[in-house]
């Protein structure tokens, strides 16, 4: 049982208040998309829900069965993708898995790893090094990285720019794979996207 | 409710300055032991205090960043800005004592400047001030940059009295510097006057300081009652079917 | 002797201006911080 | 904590770039003092010749000084060794976090990892690097400046905990300038007065060890250096999260 509450979160960045009095409630199983233009403070609300960085008011709070993940615990409950996330380019697909794994202390295995892989389509380039992959493959690997915790909260930012029709598919799959692990928060501005939502967020609505 | 203001001890400071200066110059005698002008030794009155009290206000500006980063109500931009309060007053004291210092010097040894330990150390902690602000400054967000610099000051808290009393007394580092007038050879009246001289300048600090508080203060509640933020809501709406159709129509 | 009446005067005068400015600006705040309270009242 | 180290280590081999701002700036420093400053001759040699003497010594090609220097001739040169370790430092070692930041990794980072694990991988990683850096130099400060050492093993002490002493702090201020926009000199500038006691220390202990005269700040650097240490692991959380 998994439940994501916004309550009145808002955040100032210098003397503009970027996101002002976002409320929502999100359970198991069910998707919140959020929307809203470029610079209308999808991403740093993304943040706020990852807990990454702190509303100046209101709180984001993970439940679990109940309890409040502490941020410690969060580091295994919540899988991250956006586009301004990177990996490190200058390791290997695998050695970014396995860099992941252990500071997240995750138990860890080959198998894991070939398996996580071949479910993004990357397998067979494990031992190549980030940087020498495409933008959409780098995409994938990010996808790789954000299942391994079996995450109870997934936050995709943007989900599908720079991927083909195949990442496409992948992601869409993984989408309803979700909903039987825990909640999706999705941020996006494709129409296309918006079927998978239960729950809509206009952060233009506030104006 | 605000009852603060013109307190008694504040209104003690103006008669308490003019007789300490009065008793400062016609009731101590100069000194002569190790002075090359006696009358240069009045510089103790006015340049030890606030050497004291600028490391005091960087311990206070140290206070108030712990409070800020470890206390109850940590977060509290209030805590910040009054580490940054009383970095400006520390750093107005540290100024005002290696300026006297200088002119000491020149009297004493003929140069404002000899990179004597104790004047190097109060360049250090001058430097350590200005870093402060030079962090405060190179930083937009309100949070993050009372996050830094409370760090810092705290970093600097701690470095700075070792680098006043520690440093300057290794055994390889020599001192023109005459200390053992201070810990040895001042008569009652002279230790009288300085304890007074300390009080009143611990005094005209910590009204500044409460000013510059009050001020942000003020700021602050007037630019509430301005802007009403946080009115707005923004709540996730519901899809009114309320089923999922994922892979249906697009 | 002339010196010292000089360094009497110069204190006098620096002093003198810092404590006018200390009282000036306290009452001023003070006068302000009333004027907030009243509004709040209101 | 492991898996920290291991990675900087790893990025750090395939694409130096914390290790070739630090090196190369020490290394230039150290060939630019021994070119451009005169470390040796009369008033830094104990048996430095004097002027007529001096003339004869060249026409007849003979050494033109002799070892066996003075105080302030040591210290000049613990002091060269000291600010060009500090300045080296202080340039190279935020790039493990500038690195972080310019990359885009720090976000996910500071997601899914403790905060101390981090702190103590980093630490780890820059005290090992500039150990490294500092290995490196005084063999090559050695061969250029000539110094004259009476206590080798207190030199190479001095030498070796002053250096963990800067990388500790240095950690935590690199830290701090990753993230505040103004990257380049801040740290130069933050640094000096936490580190001017390590500096103090390092310059009179090595001069010390170099004279042969009493004055050793081992124990009181190694104090300083679990103090600040210990203080900048419990400051190094709140600089990191948001």
């Amino acid at each position: 049982m998994v439940e994501l509450k916004l309550d009145s979160i808002s955040k100032r960045f210098g003397g503009r208040q970027v996101i002002r009095g976002v409320r929502a409630i999100v359970q198991t199983g069910e998707t919140l998309v959020v929307t809203g233009r470029n610079g209308s403070g999808k991403s740093t609300l993304l943040s706020i829900i990852a807990g990454v960085l702190r509303p100046d008011r209101g709180s984001a709070g993970l439940w679990v069965d109940g309890v409040e993940l502490d941020p410690d615990s969060r580091r295994t409950a919540v899988g991250w993708v956006a586009p301004d996330l990177t990996l490190y380019r200058e390791l290997s697909a695998w050695e970014n898995l396995d860099f992941y794994a252990r500071v997240r202390s995750l138990p860890w295995s080959r198998d894991r790893a070939e398996a996580l892989l071949e479910q993004v389509g990357l397998a067979g380039r494990g031992h190549d090094l980030v940087g020498t992959f495409s933008s959409g493959m780098r995409v994938r690997l990010k996808y790789a990285v954000a299942l391994q915790c079996r995450p109870r909260l997934l936050i995709l930012d943007e989900p599908t720019a720079m991927l083909d029709q195949s990442g496409a598919a992948i992601v869409e799959a993984l989408i309803r794979e979700q909903r039987n692990r825990g909640v999706l928060v999705l941020a996006t501005n494709d129409p296309n996207e918006l079927r998978h939502g239960d729950l809509f967020l206009d952060l233009e609505a506030g104006g | 409710m605000n009852r603060r203001g013109l307190a008694f001890w504040k209104l003690l400071q103006g008669p308490a300055m003019v007789g300490l200066t009065l008793l400062a110059y016609f009731w101590a005698k100069p000194l002569n032991n190790g002075f090359q002008v006696p009358e240069a030794a009045r510089i103790i009155f006015w340049h030890v205090p606030m050497a004291m009290l600028g490391l005091l206000w960087f311990f206070v500006a140290g206070y108030h960043a712990v409070r800020f980063l470890f206390g109850r109500g940590s977060g509290d931009l209030r805590s910040d800005s009054r580490v940054s309060f009383a970095c400006e007053v520390g750093l107005a004291c540290t100024l005002l004592a290696t300026f006297s210092g200088m002119i000491f010097a020149q009297v004493q040894w003929r140069t404002p400047w000899n990179w004597d330990p104790k004047q190097v150390s109060i360049l250090v902690l001058i430097m350590i001030y200005v870093a402060y602000f030079g962090l405060r400054m190179s930083v937009d967000e309100p949070q993050l940059r009372a996050r830094l610099t409370s760090a810092y000051a705290i970093l600097g808290a701690v470095a700075a009295p070792l680098l006043m009393y520690v440093v300057p007394h290794l055994p390889q580092v020599q001192t023109l510097h005459p200390t053992q007038v201070l810990t040895g050879g001042l008569d009652s009246k002279w230790r009288l006057i300085w304890m007074g001289f300390t009080v009143v300048f611990l005094g005209v600090t910590a009204w500044l300081f409460e000013l510059r508080v009050r001020l942000a203060a003020l700021e602050a509640r007037r630019s509430e009652a301005g802007d009403p933020e946080d009115q707005v809501v923004v709540e996730a709406v519901r899809r009114p079917s309320g089923g999922a159709t994922t892979g249906a129509a697009g | 002797m002339d010196a010292l009446y000089w360094v009497l005067g110069a204190s006098a005068l620096v002093w003198g201006g810092l404590f006018a400015y200390l009282i000036g600006t306290d009452l001023r705040l003070r006068r302000l911080e009333a004027e907030l309270d009243r509004e709040k009242r209101a | 904590m492991a898996a920290v180290f291991l990675k900087d280590l790893r990025s750090e081999l395939r694409t130096p770039s914390a290790i070739s701002t630090l090196g190369m700036f020490v290394l230039t420093t150290t060939v630019l003092v021994s070119l451009t400053v005169v470390t040796t001759g009369p008033g830094l040699d104990m048996n430095a010749l004097d002027g007529a003497a001096l003339k004869e010594a060249v026409r007849t090609g003979a050494r033109i000084y002799f070892p066996g220097q003075t105080l302030v001739r040591a210290q000049l040169l613990s002091a060269f060794f000291w600010i060009i370790l500090y300045f080296g430092a202080l340039t190279g070692i935020p790039r493990v976090f500038t690195k972080e930041e310019e990359q885009h990794t720090a976000v996910l980072l500071r997601l899914v990892a403790r905060p101390s694990a981090i702190f103590a991988g980093k630490l780890i990683f820059n005290v090992i690097l500039l150990e490294l850096v500092a290995a490196a130099v005084t063999p090559i400060y050695l061969l250029l400046l000539q110094p004259v050492i009476a206590r080798p093993f207190d030199f190479g002490a001095h030498i070796f905990v002053g250096t963990a002493s800067i990388s500790g702090t240095a950690t935590l201020i690199g830290a701090m300038v990753s993230r505040s926009g103004n990257r380049g000199y801040l740290a130069v500038i933050l640094g000096l007065g936490p580190l001017l006691p390590v500096l103090v220390a390092g310059i009179n202990g090595t001069a010390a060890a170099m004279q042969g005269t009493g004055g050793n700040y081992v124990l009181g650097l190694v104090s300083y250096l679990g103090m600040m240490t210990a203080l900048s692991a419990l400051l190094f959380e709140k600089v990191w999260r948001d």
